[in-house]
């Protein structure tokens, strides 16, 4: 059975070699051929899960050993898989939510004449990803992770002749790059530590190292996971990542890539228990992008961008929960999964929209859309109660189990931590609410685009709407069905380890202060958007709000720091290794020549000269012999 | 009488000669102090000669003279050849090459 | 016939009645390369007394290769004898010695000549005029340039072919430079092969006036030098009251029997050894070209015929370094700890000199002028170490440079303008395009000249920086090393010059060379590339010629 | 006695150049598929050697020994081991893609009518034969002396393809090209001269302390103590070795020939030197300086990892800040070489083998963007990446190559780069903690430059002088796909590599008595 593992990364594997290799003659069937194979790595997913459920226990880990990477003499990495219940959940999501997108992509892209090349990028995804969620060792673990960083660069830059398109995808990745940096330093600090770092014997013995060593493993995962998740500080990438195709930002940047951060959190669960203070580092990163993603999204008018910033704030959430310990692994993935059915259902929805209305991104411009597109806003609508939490629909159970478990935290941390996400909560439901209002619900706002093409919006075809309202289902009764019982917490716990954290007060009490936000939230949106006229220009709006549209000033700091100081250290460095170092180089050389120049002047032609230096070196020679002997 | 002081006119016949070398211009009157060196040699060798109550010396004297003589008739004819060129017997005017 | 036989005939004559002179005994078998060359210089003196205008060029040309390729046989013949190693001793009287060095350089410097002459006799290089075949020498010496009297004796296709003879005696000379055993015959050698040289130097064809500057500069410097020469050995007598080589040695270490009153007052007396040996040195520096008593090099270099250069520059440069090596090794090796402070100095200033002062050149035979500076400072550097090793690296030096140095200036002669040779660097620019056969030939030499591996040049500089090495002067290697990175600059100026630049319009011919010529580039080419590549045999040769004979 | 196959495999490329040398100026063509032919067959050879090598058995194999110059205790020794097997196919490997590459690279131009002596095509690939026929000896010399030889004598063909041949942007005399040239060639063969030349005084004072240049005799007189360098004269020898290497390699801060060397070249003949030649730099440190002067080695070590550090990050800086897209590789190139070195003297047997294969995959890599480089500026005429733009959208395969290139410039893994890197890194890590965590930055300043330069080339707005531009041309993909497999080959399975080094490092840590650290903590199972 375990020999399926590696057909789960081969089947999309295969796709991307073939698509891209494959040349024009694929164009007609590419897009199929490469569904095909993502729906088929499901299905495998699909077949090793029902044998999990089969077995029981720790017989439920398969483990698959390909052959030996690289090695060098203690330093031994190896191709070989683990597939645990954490894995297993990644699996189904990546193949199953993949396998939507693949068939969304169909209709999407088909006036793209580039789109074999598309879906054979998407297949490369696919495949890195589940590398990255199936490696039994850290090593391999960051060659699916900068796998992904790769598909991702791909996707986000696919429309190249788009100057923008080029640089967020060049920003994404180097942002990225930042953080595995953090990944590599923590594989180097592993091996020095333990001699291997493959998941086992690391995870197995954390206690025996000092808990310095553990802090700093523990901050440099952190780092890594903040690149991949765009957590703050290195969140500034994902808004601009949405220069890639919708279907691009619901699969990579909503629901699966992002969440790799916390995958890694949750797997290096051991280490962070054996380390505290990066533990407390880890909630506040949480706890900071949380507000900070809800905040941004709360200004942005272009749609994807908004949902890109409750992305970055869900996973904020996600990343807090992770770091609250056992008590919040578990609800960290659960949150993850139910947020990858509702995120990615919204971002295909907001595709949909768009895929109406002439590529038109800005929702100032949308407005009283229900009427036009009925199943776009049936799906979007779910997705938007899933997220804000509303009773009963997946978002309610995922985010209230993790605000619980902040203020379970206990303390003084535990307060505000609890009050955080509450906060959040109530955010989140006001831009959601925001985003709903101005796309779907006011008069009609549109505008002939720049070609003069009079938008005329219209429902999208089977391909997309049929993954959308699959996805609904899921964000609808996915949260419960997990919930109900504690399943999910039963199928995580053996690998995630997991511990019922008490909160200061009751569940019901929580819930209850869940309710209020939340309505205040949506309340307060529909006072600024729903009963007064939208202006198509944005107003200039409030410090904050100025603010916020522009990333709450980060880019600019990004700007002038990096970029602008970074220009100016690289030219400056330029002259220096001309003038300076080089220069030297070339300077001998000069100054030889100089002093040839003046040695050849005593070359004056006149034989009596001659005679002289001959004269004078007998004088010199014979002086210095009778020197020599009187010393 | 110590043969002594002859040693020292010799030597200061060659410092002369040498000097003469160094500056006069005529190439002739330069030739000619390079024969007073080779004559102040030739003074020296034979003081010595008869210092050390050998002939060596005597004998190398007349080797001398006939290696200047030689030297002579190779030179005049180098400096004739190039007097009837230039029209000039300096030395300093011979400077085409130099640098 | 040395002084000291002399002075044996003297004596005895003054004993006794005139019967009793013994007949000096002259072993002439040894002394054959020599006399056979001298012979053939006479017999060429003959030739041009006697033969026909018309046939003389191939008469003197046929004498003098035979004379020179018998010389070599003769040196053969002696070092197969073993008169190199095991029967090595002092012939003549006292006068010459016949051992390893001698006969290593004696063949060397025939071999040179071979080619030297072979240059000497190159006459394809410019058009015939008058129906006449020109070689590179004045067609009449003795009209003035540019008179009318020089034009007829154009018109009548008179040629100096008295530069062979010349060559001849010069050679005679170089042959026993390196061989004589007494201060006297040093001397004599000297201005033996000096007094042909200062006249070969006033017979270009073209540039008449400033071959002639270039015969009166070298005359009258080098008259000035022998003159402290001589002085020198004036001084030396005085010290040791003998010239003999053997005699002043005993002398300078103290272990002379029978010390007369005289003698022990003069030995007592180190100014005369000190000053007189430093006299001698300079006298040998001069000729060496080394700095300070180097600048005449340049100047005699651009002036004289480019085949009269080649030849100066290897065989000459062989013959003294000979003189030197011996006069260091046999007579002042006692005073070692006198002169090598001093030599040090001077190969310094030697090496960086030559080198740094040529960067700026612009003339390719002064370039060559100051490479040959350089190279001297090289070869002192061998010198010095005062080891066997020492001398052989030496002598294997002194072997490869020759031939790379004739075989650099043949190719010299080769590129010509309507003025002659075209000897300006800018007038080299493109060669390589031109001629590619021609300049990579030349690319050749400049590199062993530079010192890279594969080329004779590498090994000789390798052998002697190692002798230094070995014989404690390891900084000196470290200058030389630094001096040899300045060489190859203008090396590689040349090469970039021939290859990289384009060529001018107005640019020079290469002329197509008669077989003479060719044969001596193809054996500097040859040379070259052996003694780079298998070095191993030449070497064991030169070491086995490594011990003087005392 | 054997059939000499290390002396057939250096001989029969000289063989070649010799051969394409003579062949006539009408018969260009003729002459490129000689050589072709000839560095086919030495591959072919290379193979050979490669089987013939056994990864566990003796430190040097396949030896050949015969008296040369007795005199200087030279002696003509070859031998390979793990680390000189590699290399030596490496560069077997590599000669043929660059004859390929630079097939029309040497065409004489319309506008100077060549005459009958003057054959550059022919010249072109005889030089780059002969430059292969001196690297692969070098690579096999266990002589100092034969090593120093060829360290110096492979200058001069390599100067002449630098100066000799331009690119066709530049070519068709323009005179202010040509002086940049031939001030490139210059500065190439003067900067490699001196380093040599210090090296030779370090050389003789070698052989006045050891008496042989035979690595196996030094070697041995060591073990029986026979030999034994004073610290001092080591630490001198071991400098005046270093110096030469550190220029050739080049290490900051003498690395600025190489800009101008790979700038004003064409690109075949800037893969020569990056991928080929300078390699001999390196790989002589971790022959010569570590085996040689084990002690002194140890001395310097801190010294040269700084200058490591300040090549990795100064030199990816630099990339970075360049208009000129060869000189940007050749910044990169720099960068890359701190890291080899850093891995070399971290002495660390993750480090040592991350180097050597480093040496490997940097040359494939860089070979593979470089190559794509040139044909992207034999088309358009300008190495300027200004004058670039859309590229990928007019050829798509073309920009395809290019960006893998990139990516194993940047070494993303998957791509064989990406191992000896983090192997490099590790290795350093393992010893020097806060060295290893700054060279990381060397990560994302790649991406930098090498992202920059893709995004500035190949994507935006098509630009109109690049309209019209070809994709990939048979000839030009059949030199790029190999090299790509290649990279994916090695990238997932560099085992066969590993497993021939080693050993080979193995050796080189006990010449300097170096062990790797331990683990603080012994794992769990």
């Amino acid at each position: 059975m375990e020999n399926l593992i590696a057909l789960l990364i081969a089947a999309p594997l295969l796709g991307a070699a073939v698509l891209l290799c494959g040349g024009r003659r694929l164009d007609r069937v590419g897009h199929w051929l490469g569904t095909l194979l993502a729906a088929a790595s499901f299905v495998i997913g699909v077949v090793l899960f029902s044998d999990m459920l089969g077995r029981s226990g720790d017989g439920r880990t398969l483990h698959q050993h390909l052959f030996s990477w690289i090695p060098v003499e203690s330093f031994q990495a190896d191709v070989a898989f683990q597939l645990d219940q954490l894995s297993m959940t990644f699996v189904l999501l990546i193949t199953g939510v993949g396998t939507l997108i693949h068939i969304y992509s169909i209709g999407y892209m088909e006036h793209d004449e580039r789109r074999r090349r598309f879906f054979g990028y998407l297949n490369l995804f696919l495949a890195a990803m589940l590398l990255l969620v199936l490696a039994d060792n850290y090593l391999l673990l960051y060659f699916g992770w900068e796998g992904v960083g790769l598909a991702s660069y791909l996707l986000i830059g696919f429309w190249q002749h788009k100057p923008s398109a080029a640089t967020a995808a060049k920003k994404a990745f180097l942002v990225n790059r930042v953080g595995d940096m953090g990944l590599s330093i923590a594989v180097m600090l592993m091996f020095t530590t333990f001699g291997t770092f493959a998941f086992g014997p690391v995870l197995g013995s954390t206690g025996d190292a000092t808990e310095g060593k553990m802090t700093a493993i523990g901050l440099m995962l952190l780092l890594a996971a903040c690149g991949k998740s765009a957590q703050v500080p290195l969140q500034s990438w994902l808004g601009d990542a949405m220069e890639g195709p919708t279907p691009v930002s619901a699969l990579i940047h909503a629901a699966t890539m992002v969440t790799a951060g916390v995958y890694l959190i949750t797997r290096s669960g051991a280490i962070f228990n054996a380390a505290p203070d990066a533990q407390l580092v880890v909630v506040v990163v949480g706890a900071v992008t949380l507000l900070f993603g809800a905040v941004v999204g709360c200004a942005k008018d272009d749609i994807k961008k908004a949902l890109a910033g409750s992305t970055m704030s869900q996973i904020g959430y996600m990343i807090l929960a992770a770091g609250l310990g056992p008590i919040g692994y578990v609800f960290a993935i659960m949150h993850l999964v139910t947020h990858g059915f509702f995120k990615a259902g919204l971002f295909l929805g907001a595709g949909s929209v768009m895929h109406g209305m002439n590529d038109e991104v800005d929702m100032r411009k949308y407005g009283g859309l229900r009427k036009h597109m009925p199943v776009t806003f049936v799906t979007f609508g779910l997705g938007y109660l899933a997220i804000i939490g509303f009773p009963g629909l997946s978002g309610f159970f995922s985010k209230d189990l993790i605000i619980e478990a902040a203020f379970a935290k206990g303390g003084t941390q535990g307060w505000i931590l609890g009050s955080v996400t509450l906060l959040g909560a109530a955010i989140t439901a006001f831009y959601m609410t925001r985003v709903m209002l101005m796309t779907f619900f006011g008069e009609k706002r549109w505008q002939p685009d720049e070609h003069g093409h009079q938008p005329h919006p219209h429902e999208s075809p089977k391909s997309m709407t049929i993954p959308m309202i699959i996805l609904a289902f899921g964000s609808v009764f996915a949260g419960g069905f997990f919930a109900i019982g504690e399943r999910f917490v039963h199928w995580l716990e053996p690998v995630t380890g997991y511990h019922h954290g008490e909160a200061p007060i009751s569940a019901a009490t929580v819930t209850g202060a869940t309710m209020v936000v939340l309505v205040l939230g949506a309340a307060l949106a529909w006072l600024m958007y729903g009963r007064r006229p939208v202006p198509v220009t944005a107003p200039r709006g409030s410090l904050l709000t100025r603010a916020a549209r522009r990333d709450l000033l980060q880019d600019d700091f990004n700007h002038v720091v990096l970029v602008r100081g970074g220009e100016h250290l690289t030219r400056s460095l330029v002259y220096v290794d001309h003038t300076l170092v080089d220069g030297v180089v070339n300077g001998t050389a000069a100054s030889f020549g100089g002093l040839s120049g003046r040695l050849r002047k005593l070359q004056n032609g006149y034989a009596r000269t001659y005679a002289v230096s001959m004269f004078g070196g007998t004088a010199v020679l014979i002086a210095a012999t009778l020197l020599m002997r009187a010393v | 009488m110590n043969p002594v002081y002859y040693l020292y006119l010799a030597s200061l016949l060659f410092t002369i000669g040498a000097a003469g070398v160094l500056i006069r211009r005529n190439a002739i009157v330069v030739f000619m102090c390079v024969e007073l060196m080779l004559n102040a040699c030739n003074l020296a060798f034979v003081t010595f000669s008869r210092m050390h109550g050998n002939l060596d010396g005597q004998i190398i004297a007349f080797f001398t003279m006939v290696v200047a003589a030689a030297e002579v008739v190779v030179g005049l004819a180098i400096i004739v050849s190039v007097f009837r060129s230039r029209h000039s017997a300096s030395v300093d005017d011979a400077s085409l090459m130099k640098l | 016939m040395s002084a000291t036989a002399v002075h044996s005939l003297w004596t005895t004559t003054a004993a006794g009645g005139i019967d009793k002179i013994p007949a000096p005994n002259i072993e002439y078998a040894q002394l054959a390369p020599t006399l056979i060359v001298a012979g053939a210089a006479v017999l060429g003196i003959l030739i041009e007394a006697f033969l026909p205008r018309k046939a003389r060029y191939h008469a003197q040309l046929f004498l003098s290769v035979v004379a020179l390729a018998a010389a070599f046989a003769a040196v053969v013949a002696l070092a197969a004898g073993g008169y190199g190693t095991s029967k090595k001793h002092i012939a003549a009287m006292g006068a010459i010695a016949i051992d390893g060095p001698t006969l290593f350089l004696q063949g060397t410097i025939l071999l040179a000549s071979v080619v030297a002459v072979f240059t000497f006799a190159e006459r394809r290089l410019d058009p015939e005029s008058h129906g006449n075949r020109i070689d590179s020498f004045a067609a009449q010496a003795a009209a003035v340039p540019g008179s009318e009297g020089e034009k007829d004796a154009v018109r009548a296709g008179f040629t100096t072919t008295e530069v062979f003879p010349l060559a001849l005696f010069a050679v005679a000379g170089m042959l026993v430079f390196p061989a004589a055993n007494d201060l006297l015959t040093l001397f004599i050698a000297l201005e033996v092969f000096s007094l042909p040289l200062y006249l070969l130097c006033a017979l270009a064809r073209r540039k008449r006036l400033m071959s002639q500057e270039a015969a009166v500069k070298y005359f009258l410097l080098g008259a000035f030098s022998s003159a402290f020469l001589l002085f020198g050995i004036a001084l030396l007598y005085g010290y040791a009251g003998s010239v003999s080589y053997a005699r002043i040695a005993e002398v300078v270490d103290g272990t002379v029997q029978n010390v007369s009153p005289t003698l022990a007052d003069t030995m007592g007396n180190d100014a005369l050894l000190l000053i007189g040996g430093a006299l001698i040195l300079m006298g040998l520096l001069f000729k060496v070209g080394a700095v300070p008593f180097h600048m005449w090099t340049p100047d005699v270099y651009q002036g004289a015929p480019t085949p009269v250069t080649g030849f100066m520059a290897a065989a000459t440069k062989v013959a003294a370094f000979g003189a030197l090596l011996r006069l260091l090794y046999v007579v002042l090796p006692g005073l070692r700890w006198d002169w090598r402070p001093v030599m040090w100095a001077v190969v310094i200033v030697t090496m960086l000199g030559g080198a740094i002062v040529a960067i700026t050149q612009t003339d390719i035979k002064r370039l060559l002028a100051y490479s040959s500076i350089a190279h001297a400072g090289f070869i002192l550097a061998g010198v010095i170490a005062a080891t066997p090793e020492g001398i052989s690296s030496v002598l294997f030096y002194l072997g490869a440079y020759s031939f790379v140095t004739i075989g650099a200036f043949a190719v010299v002669t080769l590129v010509r303008d309507a003025g002659g040779e075209a000897t300006h660097l800018s007038k080299w620019a493109g060669l390589g395009r031109r001629s590619p056969l021609v300049a990579a030939v030349f690319a050749v030499f400049l590199l062993a000249f530079a010192g890279i591996p594969l080329t004779s040049g590498f090994s000789g500089k390798f052998a002697v920086f190692k002798a230094a090495a070995d014989g404690g002067a390891g900084a000196l290697v470290v200058v030389g090393v630094i001096a040899s990175a300045i060489a190859a600059f203008f090396y590689i100026r040349v090469i970039v010059l021939m290859f990289f630049s384009e060529p001018r319009p107005e640019g020079p011919t290469v002329a197509v060379p008669s077989a003479l010529t060719t044969m001596a580039i193809g054996i500097g080419v040859v040379v070259t590339l052996v003694l780079g590549v298998a070095p191993q045999y030449f070497l064991d040769l030169a070491s086995q010629a490594g011990g003087f004979v005392r | 006695m054997s059939f000499p196959l290390l002396t057939a495999t250096a001989a029969l490329p000289a063989l070649g150049a010799i051969a394409t040398a003579a062949v006539p100026a009408a018969r260009r063509t003729a002459a490129k598929w000689l050589a072709l032919v000839f560095s086919l067959a030495t591959l072919v050879l290379a193979a050979l050697v490669v089987v013939r090598f056994e990864p566990g058995g003796a430190r040097y194999q396949i030896t050949e020994s015969h008296a040369w110059i007795s005199d200087f205790g030279v002696r003509y020794e070859l031998g390979v081991d793990g680390i000189g097997v590699a290399l030596l196919a490496l560069t077997a490997l590599l000669i043929p893609f660059v004859i390929l590459a630079g097939w029309h690279d040497a065409d004489p131009l319309e506008d100077t009518r060549p005459n009958r002596r003057w054959r550059p095509t022919q010249g072109f690939f005889a030089l780059i034969l002969m430059v292969e026929a001196m690297v692969i000896l070098s690579f096999e010399a266990t002589d100092v002396f034969l090593f120093y030889i060829l360290f110096e004598a492979m200058l001069i063909p390599m100067y002449f393809l630098i100066g000799g041949f331009g690119d066709r942007a530049h070519a068709g005399g323009d005179e202010a090209a040509a002086t940049q040239r031939s001030y490139a060639a210059v500065k190439f063969l003067l900067y490699n001269l001196v380093g040599g030349l210090i090296m030779l005084a370090a050389v003789i004072g070698l052989y006045t302390v050891a008496g042989t240049f035979s690595l196996s005799e030094i070697a041995e007189a060591r073990a029986n103590g026979s030999l034994s360098i004073a610290t001092g004269t080591e630490r001198w020898l071991f400098l005046g070795f270093f110096f030469a290497f550190a220029v050739k390699a080049p290490l900051w801060p003498l690395h600025t020939w190489l800009p101008n060397a790979m700038g004003e070249s064409t690109a075949p003949v800037a893969v020569l030197i990056t991928a080929v030649v300078d390699k001999v730099g390196t790989f002589a440190m971790l022959r010569f300086c570590l085996q040689l002067f084990p002690e002194a080695s140890k001395w310097a070590t801190p010294a040269i990892l700084v200058l490591a550090l300040i090549s990795i990050v100064y030199g990816a800086l630099l990339a970075v800040g360049q208009r000129d897209m060869k000189r940007l590789i050749a910044y990169a190139s720099i960068s890359h070489f701190g890291f080899i070195i850093m891995g070399i003297f971290a002495m660390t047997s993750q480090g040592q083998s991350g180097a050597t294969l480093y040496m490997v995959n940097h040359g494939i890599s860089t070979a593979a963007l470089m190559l794509v480089a040139g044909f992207l500026i034999t088309r358009r005429g300008s190495r300027l990446i200004a004058d670039y733009g859309g590229v990928q959208k007019v050829a798509p395969v073309l920009a395809g190559t290019f960006l893998i290139g990139g990516l194993a410039t940047l070494s993303l893994p998957g791509l064989s780069p990406f191992v000896s890197e983090f192997l490099v890194l590790v290795g350093t890590f393992s010893r020097y903690p806060v060295v290893g965590i700054i060279a990381t930055i060397g990560i994302v300043l790649a991406a930098l430059y090498v992202l920059v330069l893709y995004q500035r080339t190949m994507t935006g707005p098509v630009k109109a002088e690049v309209r019209a531009m070809p994709d990939l041309s048979v000839r030009e993909l059949v030199v790029v796909a190999p090299l790509i497999a290649l990279l994916l080959f090695l990238g997932v399975y560099p085992k066969p590599l590993t497993e021939i080094v080693n050993p080979a490092v193995e050796h080189t840590l006990s010449d300097v008595q170096q062990t790797d650290p331990k683990p603080e903590v012994e794992a769990a199972p």
